[in-house]
């Protein structure tokens, strides 16, 4: 066995244990020297994204993998935490490590002026390490852990900017609803554990008879995770907690509730796997029902998202809700595969909701990092204040252009690729979602053109004669993440190919990452 | 009926808290309701793990003539609400200090008062 | 009455016909229908893990990385509690 | 907030060391009755709050620096995280208990059923308890001192 199977073996527990002590480092190295933090917090995502990029070449090669904690092989009764990889959490953990890297890449000028930087970097780390931990584990009540690690850290960063006060609202906000929620999921956890007495999704998933607590179960965390992951009904914490949030953060924080969209992706496909592909047998099929669910809140999600996106002023919550309404195209995408499963545009669907996954994260993220930049140059938060910044900030213009194409799905861009895929499949399932999914898209073009008037052109205002381009490493990152947008809209097939394709494959065919447990003993 | 007194003792403790989060209108009680939210979810994961007669699954001075296995409780709930019971410590210290901090700013608890962010 | 206070009373409802409906199909008190995982972790925590105590075996040897979660939960609220009092505390 | 009267000073003075060596207790044995790092740490840390209502929060924050309790916490999440590597390297997986059944270090397996508390059990598991329990004692104080203290302050710089 040569050194490099044995990283690829314990890679899976290094790629989350690295971040956590990185994050216990923190606070004895921020005592020594500030440059030497940024340098540790870069260099321990760089080694995270190595691991990965290790065990990511190994995954899409040679199918799941297991890890047991604590024991080297498995035994009859799943007593301890395994954590499976198969090409879903593959594709998800590439996702939030390039967030992570960006966001860090960021921070360094972003946060420079800023106090409290130590348990800033030490709160990325450990916000950085429970997405991983979300998107590796196999274990429900390990899931339950890493959430509310998100979610406390996800709270105490949305505080940064203390002493404003809409900061400390927004913050008490998300923790109050995902605190409740999270103690929702802990009450499913419980009902399952005390019919099947196992706490591993790939046992559970085996044993599942869908008695009446197992549907109750469903519902609990189907409606919590959509929660946390922005689904309309539940969504008003989105808005208050991105557009208050650093916008650094931000980008993590999108990691963090893509996570949640991954675990509702889990409960669905994967835990309720069986009882969805034996959907036929009831009166009503629970994959039509759910499907139908998703697909009505989806469509209220877009519709809610680009209206209030209309009436906002300030940029960052009208971003916000640009989001609210991307995480409706994604349930849009997952609600029209689960309804038509089996047929032939139920695959398509599901590939295009996760390769919008990608590209949600992207725009967004590009979207905030440059109105990060716009609050950096001139301090101001709303629309009205701001004018005519095209000429001073040449970069960020340009970076906003991409971003506003990108969102609304204009051709060039990634935006477009996924788009045109959840239209395609939409389409066959019932053209008016598609129509209105559409008009909902240009309508979307139309509110950031108008912003893009407001911010970039228009006359120069008095105050903003010196305003300066945003520093080298905020203009690196909105590069990198640009670039990306760029290279995904004019060769979506080669990230199809290697990531969303066998992740979609890996979603559908739960028997394998059953028997990848199972067959193990 | 009477063997699910436990479960209805929980259910009612979940209720109070739901009740203190979505209806008063103070900081502190919503925070106490989610406090007692999350003591009711505790007792439901102790409350899965009894087995009748059971003692603690400590074999340190085990009475003697106590069944092996069946007659010790379930000893994976009970690690598993210690866990949850640290989760609260923590969610309750930052929603204390959130408290604190909205308190100095605003000079009341009262969330109507305070709600400067729009729906 | 209120928008809020509608919305809280839907909550509540849905919330109380979910809970009220689970709990009686669960198990009856003190008598759990499936414990062979629990009844392995009693049996062999002596002699695999070396520990009398049942309860500890699980907390940090069958499910440590809960523990480091765990852990790690701690953490991070001293972090955020000293980030939030970063100006009252220097 | 300059403490409470003198009777409770001397009545909490007497009783802070008994609160330290029970919780001290409970760390040490989390392996053979009921208890852990968790839970003696919050016994501890109760302790040390007790110390803070008594004597007032502005005596406790002058003498002990929340820096310096801030890095123990540290120290013990590193400690714990270290265990847990080390059975990465002695026992080729994460989360190893590469003591238990050792005969070196808390490495003797004792007999099966009922039997009296021996100290020298558990392999890695008292060692992971006095990390955790050094972590919650560290987290739990510093976060009862610094609220204590900023609620004490009538001025705050925000």
């Amino acid at each position: 066995m040569t050194v490099l199977d044995l990283l690829i073996e314990h890679a899976p527990a290094l790629i989350v244990a690295i971040p956590l002590f990185g994050a216990f480092l923190m606070p004895l190295v921020s005592r020594v020297n500030e440059k030497l933090r940024n340098i540790l917090a870069l260099s321990i995502i760089c080694l995270t994204g190595f691991f990965i990029w290790l065990l990511a070449t190994d995954v899409l090669a040679r199918g799941p993998r297991l890890y047991i904690f604590g024991a080297k092989n498995l035994a009859s009764p799943m007593v301890r935490i395994l954590f499976e990889v198969d090409s879903m959490s593959i594709f998800m953990i590439t996702i939030t490590v390039i967030l992570a890297f960006i966001a860090l890449v960021y921070s360094w000028s972003f946060m420079k002026e800023h106090d409290g930087l130590d348990k800033y970097y030490t709160l990325v780390l450990l916000l950085i390490a429970s997405t991983l931990g979300m998107e590796l584990t196999g274990d429900v009540f390990n899931f339950f852990v890493f959430l509310e690690i998100s979610c406390i850290v996800s709270c105490a960063l949305i505080a940064f900017f203390i002493s404003e006060g809409e900061a400390l609202e927004a913050a008490f906000k998300y923790i109050v609803v995902s605190s409740i929620g999270a103690l929702f999921i802990l009450f499913a956890i419980g009902l399952l554990y005390a019919q099947y007495d196992a706490l591993n999704i790939a046992t559970l998933a085996q044993v599942l008879k869908y008695t009446f607590l197992d549907k109750i179960v469903l519902v609990l965390l189907v409606v919590v995770l959509g929660m946390k992951a922005g689904l309309v009904p539940m969504h008003m914490w989105l808005p208050d907690s991105y557009g208050r949030a650093p916008p650094s953060v931000t980008l993590i924080i999108i990691g963090a509730t893509l996570a949640s969209f991954y675990g509702v992706l889990r409960v669905i496909f994967t835990l309720y796997g069986n009882v969805l592909s034996n959907a036929m047998r009831f009166a009503l099929p629970v994959n039509v029902l759910v499907g139908w669910i998703l697909i009505a809140l989806a469509i209220i999600s877009i519709i809610v998202g680009v209206i209030m996106a209309l009436v906002q002023t300030d940029l960052m919550r009208l971003i916000a809700f640009a989001a609210v309404a991307e995480v409706g195209y994604m349930f849009l995408a997952i609600g029209t595969s689960i309804a038509a499963l089996g047929s032939p545009y139920a695959t398509t669907a599901l590939q295009g909701g996760l390769l919008h996954l990608l590209n949600d994260a992207l725009d967004i993220g590009l979207l905030f990092l440059v109105a990060g930049a716009l609050y950096y140059a001139t301090k101001k938060r709303l629309l009205d204040d701001i004018s005519g910044l095209a000429r001073n900030m040449k970069y960020t213009t340009v970076f906003f252009i991409i971003g506003l194409l990108a969102v609304a799905g204009m051709p060039p861009l990634n935006g477009f690729a996924s788009k045109f895929l959840i239209y395609e499949s939409v389409y066959q399932l019932n053209p008016i979602l598609s129509i209105v999914a559409i008009l909902c898209s240009i309508l979307m073009l139309a509110i950031f053109v108008k912003v893009f008037y407001a911010a970039f052109l228009g006359p120069e205002l008095p105050g903003f004669k010196d305003v300066k381009e945003a520093p080298r490493s905020m203009l690196l990152a909105m590069g990198l993440v640009a670039g990306l947008a760029i290279f995904i809209g004019l060769f979506p097939n080669i990230v199809i190919d290697t990531l969303v394709k066998p992740a979609a494959d890996a979603l559908v065919n739960h028997a394998q990452y059953i028997s990848t447990v199972i067959g193990g003993i | 009926m009477i063997e699910y007194i436990p479960f209805i003792a929980v259910v009612g403790m979940i209720f109070i808290g739901l009740y203190a989060v979505l209806f008063r209108r103070n900081l502190i009680k919503i925070v106490i309701g989610i406090s007692v939210i999350e003591s009711g979810v505790n007792l439901f994961l102790i409350t899965l793990g009894y087995r009748d007669s059971g003692v603690a699954p400590i074999y340190t001075s085990l009475p003697a003539g106590t069944p092996s296995p069946q007659g010790m409780v379930l000893p994976v709930p009970q690690a598993l609400t210690l866990t949850s019971i640290v989760i609260g410590v923590a969610v309750l210290a930052l929603m204390l200090s959130l408290v604190m901090h909205i308190y100095r700013k605003y000079g009341t608890l009262d969330i109507r008062k305070i709600r400067r962010l729009k729906e | 009455m209120e928008k809020r206070t509608i919305a809280a009373t839907l909550v509540f409802a849905i919330a109380a016909v979910f809970f009220l409906f689970s709990i009686f199909l669960i198990h009856p008190f003190g008598k759990p229908g499936n414990v062979a995982m629990d009844d392995h972790i009693i049996a062999n925590t002596q002699n695999e893990t070396g520990t009398n105590n049942a309860v500890t075996s699980v907390v940090f040897d069958y499910r440590g990385f809960d523990t480091l979660g765990e852990a790690t939960i701690i953490f991070a609220a001293v972090a955020g509690v000293l980030m939030i009092f970063r100006r009252v505390n220097p | 907030m300059n403490g409470m009267s003198k009777i409770v000073k001397t009545t909490v003075s007497i009783l802070f060391p008994f609160t330290m060596i029970f919780g001290l207790y409970v760390i040490a044995h989390g392996h053979l009755t009921p208890g852990g790092g968790f839970q003696g740490g919050a016994i501890v840390a109760s302790g040390c709050a007790m110390l803070v209502i008594a004597y007032g929060s502005e005596w406790v924050f002058e003498r002990i620096k929340t820096k310096r309790l801030a890095a123990f916490e540290s120290i013990g999440g590193l400690g714990f995280i270290a265990v847990a590597l080390l059975g990465l390297v002695f026992s080729t997986v994460f989360f190893g208990n590469f003591l238990a059944g050792s005969n070196l270090l808390f490495g003797t397996t004792p007999a099966t059923g009922s039997t009296l508390a021996d100290m020298n059990t558990g392999g890695v598991l008292p060692l992971m308890n006095f990390a955790v329990g050094i972590k919650v004692i560290a987290g739990l104080f510093v976060i009862v001192l610094v609220m204590a203290y900023a609620s004490s302050q009538k001025e705050w710089n925000t």
